[in-house]
């Protein structure tokens, strides 16, 4: 018996059929997943039945029953009280209103303008396929706010002689770090050293002029106190030594390249303060999805580094920065948005020395990337805690200094892994931003509710009406960030397996 | 010194009322107009005899104090409610009464209410953190009468909230009620009860501790008063400057340059009534019997007429 | 490979092996959508024998056995296991279940469980078993695999090689007639191949009937009565142990020995 | 070589030297700290020193004073005694409660829903699982507060008013005044009803231990359900008819203004409620169904390979190892949900937020009240992440 | 084991070793919290050695040779590389990494960069050396490996041995003196081993100063000058290859190669 088939050797190779019918194809399908047991048979008709009444309820309120055109509430009341489907000729006139706010008609074009350049270069970055990311990424990041920011306002900044002397010190700073770092200059040149001296000493002077207010100079256009054009004068000084070091030792090119930062600030400090003959428009008349949007973008942008740095804080092993960070980050994760924004609101402006005042949108701004900072800093923290131990010693034993190894190895390994949670932290300080009415901002949903109580347009069903426009809007951009965010994360994960 | 920090920057900036039909409110192509905000206007007439420069921040009743205090705005021109705790603890100033006011009761004519006091049960919309919120609480515990509050934190929402049924009665500033049934879907449908609960004398407010800045504020709505009681309006003020009348040439600035005491040019009231003209014009304009707000004078009429509006003398 | 010459020397094939049958598959055939995995799959295991299965990676050895107890469905042909034939039958797949026990590659124990719950747990809620009884029995199966102390632990406390014996052990608490091996050692570090190993060459001595996907040629060798070697979802070959290894007949056997011993 | 060292229990303390000063970690890490403190401290004294002047400048009072003085306002929810004599301070506590009310309400109604979609997400039924999704995809991609402001002003306030009403025989009234339901008030002799329901419950622990006891020992399982139903429902029910129906019902009536009688759920609670649970629920369904799938195929697979049906299967492998991953996000949406129901002050709902802003503007102070909120929402925060920290400590998966 | 027969035909020994000292641990004491990790070390290298260190799992080699380039601090006892004492100091600690080359078991290749962005990166932003020059070094130790078609891809997108090879050329693209090696080859399959072995015993060929902690005596026995053992943070005994192997003193190098020798 057993030696039947204690020995057998197959002759023939059988082939590979398809499947039989039955639990397969498109009978199959449907049987699977929809009456595949008696329960599952009856759920499936209740739902059916659901979803049927949900679609043409919807389809009778969006369609059927709505009104599309009209000038005032005549066109949307209806007869005998009662409640009539959508009143799309709301959002037609409003329309304008929504997107803009109260920005002044003929000057809608630079807002149009903004929209279409940040939708260029954020196509640019956020499509895998496109060439030249890293320059993209600079236009996006450093050039876009900064084109923006004038055009949206009409720019002619007033620089104080401080607020000159910060940004190049600033420039200063990262242009004499810039020489250092290379190999053929050492850092204990005689010039370099003064260089750096200067910058302190610069810096010093700065901090000094927050206390000590001393006699008031004008030079180059700009109002200065003493200190601060010492700081100034200090960091062109300092600037003046790197590139002469700079010029010294390496080709043209190269110093070019060294100089950038100051050839950034120059440029800055000119854009921002130059008259390009832009009508001045005061953000108290932004308003709209456009409002939504700067609020959204400039919390997100200035949300992500800080939230870096809070995130390595945390991990420290120093204490007293553990220690900073944990309460830092605790404190704005256990409060309420609102909440924010009303210190923000409030209590912001009592912080600032006399005189200092800063904007209302500036101080939402400000409320929401620091709470935002704050949830950022968790999700990137999972990530760096997510990267194995390996990772760090390898970085160490090549001797790699502590930034390095964040910047090149850890950080870069830890925000791809915690993109989803990164996203996320957008989504939900994009649907945030709705806050912002509170402290009188009037952003897409404050135009909306703006709109619905307009009495032209008062009727049972404009609120309706208003509220499902404008969720839909956020539902669009919040759906279409979280599906890019799925994508990008097959995308990474797939490239690197093999 | 907030005046020169007014003239160095080149607009007044003046804090107004989110949107409140004749008294501050934006028409169709996005321009300010209203009774404050013609005050606005005249202080920026005084002080740069232009009263296109200023730059309005609507406020809604929460942001409005801090504001001020936060050196947001130079002026407070967004019917404000004296009172004696702002005046003190808020660190305001109020420089005068530009409308004399007092809170009242709107409500749907198909209830058949004809009074005040038959309110008991009824529901209440009221804005929050306003006098009126505190006025009505008094007023109903005094007459022994319930009701159920509803509290909403921005007028517009309150409004919309009456209009839709949430409440039987809505309750603001008499002007307020006014200027709410013009917002209503259908405003023939509501009827303003003749009770006036309380004072409400409403008035532009700047900073404590700024006596010049105040000065310029308070004299300039006096100037107001004073051209209307003397007869100066926007259109003969021209004419007006060859005028023999002794109290006229002061109040222009022909005898005695009373600007520069104050900080300002000696044209000053010559700027202000060319921009916006007088107290009574500025008030037929924005909300008297004319406008549909259709507000009559009242107590709000110069003293001359028995009203209680009083320019003090300009010499 | 240490095991091939230590145990050859107490060969487990001289135990006979009953003519009852255990399993049997029938033309047994599985797809996974499109893809036809299990292709008439014919196989009889007598009560008492031990099998072991090879094959290439996913020739479908897995599969296979998993279709014993119903892990996997089959779409066409017959599996009977101990005289039960596996259907939709909801009662008949619990009875099946019952009588086989498995042991994964990834141990599977429940880690929220200590090791004894682990043991125990299927006796008190299948079995219904008084949990004292079910204790006893795991504790002699735990003393059996050589882990008794560790029986309050948790799994996530204990090496690989423990976790797989507690697996073994806690499959045999349900005092199975047949077991099912899906390469147990092969996510095992190689010192604590052997200790599961030996585990199962005890179970074998006692002449549990087993079916055993693993690559352990050694184990193979001196454990099993028979070998069979699976490719591209079909039975290509089976022998005895000694001249399947010595003397392989089908091309592709002779490939895959000759890729697996050097 | 040969001779064994003992171990030495304990490393040697004490300092080592290092070449220059700046190159030893130790005094490097002490110096940033230092530094940064420092930093910290010179900012802090900056903005206080900023602060204090520009409240002088602005002649502002400051401090809590004002707590105990009148608030002269109503409040239009009162859960505790609440007049407009009465002090800002206890004002101000009503507002907690009113938050902790939604909260509490909101939660429980959030996870239900939440738990049926989440689960409805990996049902086996094609339609189930579309309409979880679209539930899901929905409600996390729109503001929370435009769902409150939706019901708030897009349903609810378009609801009919309470006059020219029907009357129903149930004496349920949806109205745009909120919902009108009869009340039960109970006449003394109830409480011998109530201890009935006490006594019931108690019997079904009892009886549920023995229950369990008996499995153990000879590993028998009765069904407990009936007897179950029958102590809780049963006994009481039997209590209230023997003692006479000792209650009488308040039935809602139209009066003038109003729905009189009967007990009030006003809109403003409606929406907020409705809105921060469904907003929730939407996220709690994701985590639930992540939590489910984190627990590994093989763990399934292997209980049924032991022979344990699916139901035994989920409840004694799948859902204590899925709620281990389940606990620690939901506790921070419950804290999510607890912190957006500040969004009440949008529609008027009296909570922390709503009347601490009516306060900050009666008093004028700001900081004050800034700083009674961050504390309230702090200590209800740490509270919970206290808990939660112990709760995974407990919870956690013993590794080696 | 096959690499031994190979390679012992034509044995690295033969290259002479300097009498510079390369790495010299005196009396190191190690503590990881409570527990006593390394004891009373004293270890010489000279420049061009070749040394193995091998012993039971846990006995302390990974941390001995983790603190010569101080991924671990050692708390008593002086070490001394290439010239360099290290101590707390920063520089010096950068120092002597510069000039020590180390290569895991697990590879700790950067995910995220290219092959040939993980050789230049140190060079690069360590060594300061234009993008070019570093390239071309990195091709250079790529070609070495054999593996220079690959260097446009992902670590992921390679085999765990071609990984285990850029490890190496990554961290001979520093120009290192000393290379230490931790169980290199122990994370890989078997038929990989080989290749990585293959580029150990040419780097030790061409005279790398080596320490290896490896359980393949294959290598041992035909590369190493000196194979040390450790067991319980000692080392027990340490001697030539030749000699170690065939007549091992202390009894518990006795009993560890028993186990790993069969
Ligand atoms: N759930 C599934 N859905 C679709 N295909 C599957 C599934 N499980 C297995 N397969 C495929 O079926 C084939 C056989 O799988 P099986 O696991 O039985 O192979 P195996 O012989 O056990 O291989 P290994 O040695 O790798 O375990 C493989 O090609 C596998 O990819
Ligand atoms: N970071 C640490 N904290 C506490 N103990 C540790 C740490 N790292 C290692 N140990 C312990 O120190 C001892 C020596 O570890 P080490 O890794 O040096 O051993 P090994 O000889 O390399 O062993 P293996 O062959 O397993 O790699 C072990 O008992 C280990 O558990
Ligand atoms: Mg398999
Ligand atoms: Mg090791």
């Amino acid at each position: 018996m057993q030696e039947q088939v204690a020995r057998f050797v197959a002759t023939d190779e059988k082939p590979a059929l398809p499947p039989p019918p039955g639990d397969h194809g498109f009978f199959g399908t449907v049987r699977k997943n929809l009456f595949a047991t008696p329960i599952d048979s009856v759920l499936s008709i209740i739902a059916g039945i659901f979803i049927a009444w949900g679609v043409w309820n919807i389809l009778e309120w969006a369609i059927f029953d709505a009104v599309f055109t009209g000038s005032d509430r005549e066109a949307c009341l209806v007869e005998g009280g009662g409640h009539g489907g959508a009143c799309w000729a709301f959002i037609n006139a409003k329309f304008g209103q929504f997107i803009y706010g109260v920005y002044p008609i003929a000057e809608r074009w630079r807002v149009n303008l903004s929209f279409a350049l940040l939708a260029i270069l954020a196509a640019g970055i956020l499509i895998p396929k496109v060439p030249y990311k890293a320059i993209n990424a600079v236009l996006l990041f450093a050039v876009f706010p900064v084109v923006t920011l004038v055009l949206l306002t009409g720019g002619r900044f007033a620089f104080s002689g401080g607020e000159l002397a910060l940004v190049f010190l600033i420039a200063g700073a990262l242009t004499v770090s810039g020489v250092a770092a290379r190999p053929d200059v050492t850092s204990s040149r005689i010039e370099m050293r003064i260089a750096v001296w200067l910058l302190v000493a610069g810096a010093a002077a700065m901090l000094l002029s927050n206390v000590v207010s001393a006699g008031s100079v004008t030079f180059l256009d700009f109002r200065f106190s003493i200190l601060t054009l010492v700081a100034f004068l200090a960091s062109l000084a300092a600037v003046a030594l790197a590139a002469y070091m700079a010029i010294t030792v390496s080709a043209a090119t190269e110093w070019f390249k060294l100089l950038t930062p100051v050839i950034a600030a120059i440029l800055f400090v000119w854009v921002m303060t130059a008259n390009f003959g832009l009508r001045p428009v005061p953000t108290n008349l932004w308003g709209g999805l456009m409002l939504t949007l700067v609020v959204a973008l400039s919390g997100i942008a200035a949300s992500l580094p800080l939230g870096i740095l809070l995130a390595l804080g945390r991990r420290s092993d120093m204490p007293a920065v553990k220690l900073i960070c944990v309460v830092f980050i605790e404190f704005w994760r256990g409060v309420p948005l609102i909440t924010v924004l009303f210190m923000a609101n409030f209590m912001l402006p009592l912080f600032m020395p006399e005189g200092v005042s800063f904007n209302q949108l500036l101080r939402a701004v400000v409320g929401v990337a620091l709470f935002a900072a704050a949830y950022m800093a968790e999700v990137i923290r999972g990530g760096l805690q997510a990267i194995p131990k390996g990772q760090y010693e390898g970085a160490d034993a090549m001797a790699l200094t502590y930034w390095q190894k964040m910047r090149l190895v850890i950080l870069p390994q830890a925000l791809k892994l915690v993109i989803p949670g990164i996203v996320n932290t957008f989504i939900g300080l994009f649907k945030d931003t709705s806050l912002v009415y509170i402290i009188g901002l009037a952003d897409l949903l404050g135009t909306v509710r703006r709109g619905f109580n307009d009495p032209t347009w008062i009727t049972p069903s404009t609120p309706a009406t208003g509220l499902i426009f404008a969720a839909f809007v956020f539902w669009l951009f919040c759906f279409s960030m979280s599906r890019y965010s799925i994508f990008m994360e097959r995308r990474l994960d797939t490239g690197h397996k093999r | 010194q907030t005046l020169d920090t007014v003239k160095e920057r080149g607009t007044l900036r003046c804090g107004v009322n989110t949107g409140l039909p004749g008294f501050a409110s934006q028409n169709d192509q996005g321009e300010w107009q209203g009774l404050d905000v013609d005050y606005c206007k005249a202080i920026a007439a005084a002080v740069f005899g232009d009263v296109s420069k200023v730059q309005y921040s609507p406020l809604s009743a929460v942001q409005r104090f801090p504001a001020l205090q936060n050196n947001e705005i130079d002026v407070l021109a967004r019917n404000t409610t004296w009172t004696m705790d702002r005046d003190t603890t808020l660190g305001l100033a109020f420089a005068g009464v530009n409308y004399y006011d007092g809170q009242g009761f709107m409500v749907k004519n198909d209830l058949g209410v004809t009074s005040a006091l038959e309110l008991s049960g009824a529901t209440v919309c009221v804005q929050s953190g306003t006098t009126t919120e505190l006025n009505l609480a008094d007023y109903f515990a005094t007459n022994n009468m319930d009701y159920n509050p509803v509290v909403i934190e921005s007028q517009s929402d309150v409004n919309s909230a009456y209009d839709s049924g949430r409440c039987d009665v809505l309750t603001t500033d008499a002007s307020g009620l006014a200027a709410s049934r013009l917002e209503m879907a259908n405003p023939d449908n509501h009827t303003i009860l003749p009770e006036i609960i309380s004072k409400e004398p409403l008035g532009p407010a700047v900073r404590q501790g700024d006596d010049q800045w105040f000065n310029v504020v308070k004299w300039t709505h006096y100037a107001l008063l004073n051209a209307e009681e003397l007869g100066v309006t926007q259109e003969n003020v021209e004419d007006m400057l060859k005028s023999e009348n002794p109290e006229i040439r002061r109040l222009l600035g022909q005898d005695k340059n009373y600007g520069e005491a104050i900080g300002l040019d000696q044209d000053w009231v010559v700027n202000i009534i060319k921009g916006v003209g007088n107290y009574g014009e500025i008030f037929e304009r924005n909300i008297g019997v004319n406008t549909p707000l259709k507000i009559q004078r009242g107590q709000n009429a110069l003293w001359t007429d028995g009203g209680l509006q009083y320019g003090m003398p300009i010499r | 490979m240490s095991l091939a010459t230590e145990t050859d020397t107490a060969p487990a094939k001289r135990m006979e092996v009953s003519d009852e049958v255990a399993v049997q598959m029938i033309d047994v055939n599985k797809w996974y959508g499109e893809f036809h995995v299990l292709r008439d799959i014919n196989l009889t295991v007598y009560k008492g024998e031990r099998i072991v299965v090879c094959g290439p990676s996913g020739s479908g050895k897995s599969t296979m056995i998993r279709c014993i107890n119903r892990l996997e469905e089959h779409q066409r042909g017959q599996i009977i296991v101990d005289g039960t034939e596996l259907t939709g039958d909801l009662k008949k797949i619990d009875e099946v279940r019952r009588e086989v026990g498995m042991v994964f590659q990834h141990f599977n124990l429940f880690p929220h469980l200590t090791i004894l719950e682990n043991c125990t747990l299927a006796p008190i809620w299948v079995r219904k078993m008084p949990k004292k009884k079910a204790e006893e029995i795991a504790m002699h199966y735990l003393t059996r695999v050589k882990i008794p102390d560790q029986a309050h632990k948790y799994p996530g406390q204990l090496s690989g090689g423990q976790q797989q014996r507690v697996a073994i052990a806690r499959s045999l608490c349900m005092n199975p007639r047949i077991m099912l091996f899906d390469e147990p050692t092969s996510a095992l570090d190689p010192e604590m191949i052997k200790e599961v190993l030996d585990v199962m060459v005890g179970l074998a001595e006692e002449g549990m009937t087993m079916l055993c996907v693993t690559h352990e040629m050694g184990f193979a060798r001196s454990v099993a009565n028979r070998v069979i070697f699976m490719d591209r979802g079909q039975i290509v070959e089976q022998n005895e142990p000694q001249a399947f290894f010595d003397n392989p007949q089908h091309e592709r056997t002779k490939l895959f020995l000759s890729q697996i011993l050097h | 070589m040969s001779a064994e060292i003992e171990a030495r229990s304990g490393p040697p303390r004490g300092a080592r030297t290092s070449s220059s000063l700046l190159n030893d970690p130790t005094f490097r890490s002490i110096a940033i700290q230092v530094s940064l403190i420092l930093a910290l401290v010179l900012f802090a004294w900056w903005l206080i020193d900023n602060t204090a002047r520009n409240l002088a400048a602005a002649n502002i009072a400051s401090g809590f004073g004002f707590l105990w003085s009148r608030a002269g306002f109503d409040i239009a929810q009162t859960p505790i005694e609440y007049s407009s004599s009465e002090t800002y301070g206890r004002a101000i506590f009503v507002g907690i409660v009113n938050t902790l009310i939604v909260a509490g309400a909101g939660i429980v109604f959030a996870t239900i829903v939440g738990f049926i979609v989440g689960i409805g997400r990996l049902s086996q039924n094609f339609l189930i699982r579309l309409l979880s999704t679209v539930y899901v995809e929905t409600f996390r991609n729109i503001p929370t507060l435009l769902v409150i402001l939706f019901w708030y002003f897009g349903v609810l306030s378009v609801l009919d008013g309470p006059r020219g009403l029907e009357e129903n025989a149930f004496g349920f009234y949806l109205t745009n005044r909120g919902l009108q339901t009869p009340l039960v008030l109970f006449d003394p002799l109830a409480w011998l009803t109530f201890a009935a329901f006490v006594i019931g419950v108690l019997a079904v622990v009892v009886l549920a231990r023995q229950n369990k006891k008996r499995q153990l020992a000879t590993g028998e399982r009765r069904p407990i359900l009936w007897p179950a139903l029958g102590l809780i429902i049963g006994l009481p029910l039997i209590t209230f008819l023997v003692t006479g129906i000792p209650a009488t019902i308040d039935y809602p009536t139209p009066s003038r203004f109003n729905l009189q009688g009967g007990f009030q759920i006003r809109p403003e609670f409606i929406a907020l409620f409705l809105a921060l649970s469904i907003y929730t629920a939407a996220f709690i369904a994701e985590i639930v169904r992540a939590g489910i799938l984190s627990v590994a195929k093989g763990q399934t697979e292997a209980a049924s390979a032991l022979g344990l049906r699916r139901g035994l299967t989920l409840r004694l492998v799948v859902v204590p190892q899925a709620f281990r991953v389940i606990i620690p996000p939901l506790t921070s949406q419950y804290l999510n949900l607890t912190k957006n129901s500040s969004l009440g002050l949008a529609i008027g709902y009296p909570e922390l937020v709503a009347i601490g802003s009516t306060v900050l503007n009666q008093s004028g102070q700001s900081i004050e009240v800034v700083m009674i909120w961050m504390t309230v929402y702090l200590t209800i925060s740490l509270t919970v992440s206290v808990f939660m920290n112990w709760f995974n400590a407990k919870m956690a998966l013993v590794e080696r």
